[in-house]
């Protein structure tokens, strides 16, 4: 199980916080993979991740209990 | 590197209590920055701004430009907060102080800090204009991380 | 220009004041410099510090420096207060507020404000140190105006 | 009739805050000779004067009335 976080307008694209799914052992990019076609997000291409609060790399394996985070663009300050 | 000096705050921003977390005995110049909601952007007139943040992380990512800072200025005390919520014209969204022996690291650790605040920590920004909303993706209206992975250092 | 975001003072500097002077709805970025009483200067321990200002002419030279400053970044707004008399360790002597819709005027503005005060304004400070006293001739120790007469504007 | 000011070293080294000598339409240089010799100040050679305060040149004239600030190297901030 892993739980995605959503924020700024992925947040009210999908209308909800957070999505848990299914999956373990698979790497950002193939998460990244499935999120775009089970909830149609096209533009998951220039969003960042970070796994339990630490930016991660497409290659960074995602385990089960894991927190990943999309994070748009920032824009703080 | 004490963490109450790098907070994510819904109450609005109290500059002298940010000056207070960084004055001491042996500074001779203390920076602050403030970013504050500007009414007028490219012709664009705002209305308020709303700010979210990815709070666990992003205190965390402010902690590590309190690090970074640490390396690049060793002189300096650094402290910063980060309002999240609704914020009206002229509200303070983010509030950086640097106390600094000398004045010129002051202003240096100072302005990097807010590029580093711009490029790394989760907090995004909801323009609410007169005429309509956006989700804003970068204060530069650049695409994302134009440097490359947002965690590392720029040197 | 208002001569009164440019005064010479004998209380206490409220730095909350003299951002409210530079505070506008088309600010996005308010710099603050604020000189303070270090307690250690090269090995050698202050006790308390005594400012004395030719005061209508140090007055009349930061609003000059505000001039200065309207024509290199028209877009911004700017105060300075600078106290006088007998000053305690990490006690305010000079604030400078710059408000600017961006950030980058903000930060520049403010530094040369700074170093145009310590080139022009007809202000002396004596250090008291533990042992002894000393009129300070400049802060960097060096001779009198290195760069011609004070008067001329750096390029 | 001109006014000296006299400020930080130089208003302890006299003792007090002005001195007024009966001169007028001789340069700021001349008029700081006088003073050297008048008053013992050796140091005045790196010192700025203001006429009226605005800072002057060694060449500038000072009138009868006008006040004339020895300005020793500030150091604000």
């Amino acid at each position: 199980m892993i739980t995605i976080l959503l924020f700024a307008q992925l947040q009210e694209t999908l209308g909800k916080e957070r999505v848990v799914i299914e999956e373990s052992g698979i790497t950002v990019a193939e998460l990244k993979e499935k999120l775009k076609t089970s909830y149609n997000l096209p533009q998951l291409d220039h969003i960042m991740t970070a796994i339990n609060e630490e930016y991660a790399l497409p290659t960074d394996i995602v385990s089960e209990g894991d927190v990943v985070a999309l994070i748009p663009p920032v824009s703080g300050g | 590197m004490d963490r109450s000096l790098f907070e994510i705050v819904e109450e609005p921003i109290q500059v002298d209590k940010i000056i207070e977390k960084v004055s001491r005995r042996d500074a001779g110049a203390i920076t602050t920055f403030l970013g504050t909601v500007r009414e007028w952007t490219m012709g664009r007139k705002t209305i308020y701004l709303e700010y979210q943040a990815y709070k666990p992380m992003a205190e965390k990512m402010l902690v590590q430009i309190g690090k970074e800072i640490q390396e690049k200025w060793p002189d300096t005390v650094v402290a910063i907060n980060h309002r999240v919520g609704q914020l009206d014209i002229s509200e303070v969204a983010v509030a950086i102080a640097v106390s600094s022996p000398h004045r010129k690291a002051a202003y240096d650790a100072n302005e990097y800090a807010i590029e580093r605040i711009k490029q790394i920590v989760p907090i995004w920004k909801k323009e609410h204009w007169e005429d309509g909303e956006t989700w804003i993706g970068d204060q530069l209206e650049q695409t994302a991380y134009p440097k490359g992975e947002p965690f590392l250092k720029e040197e």
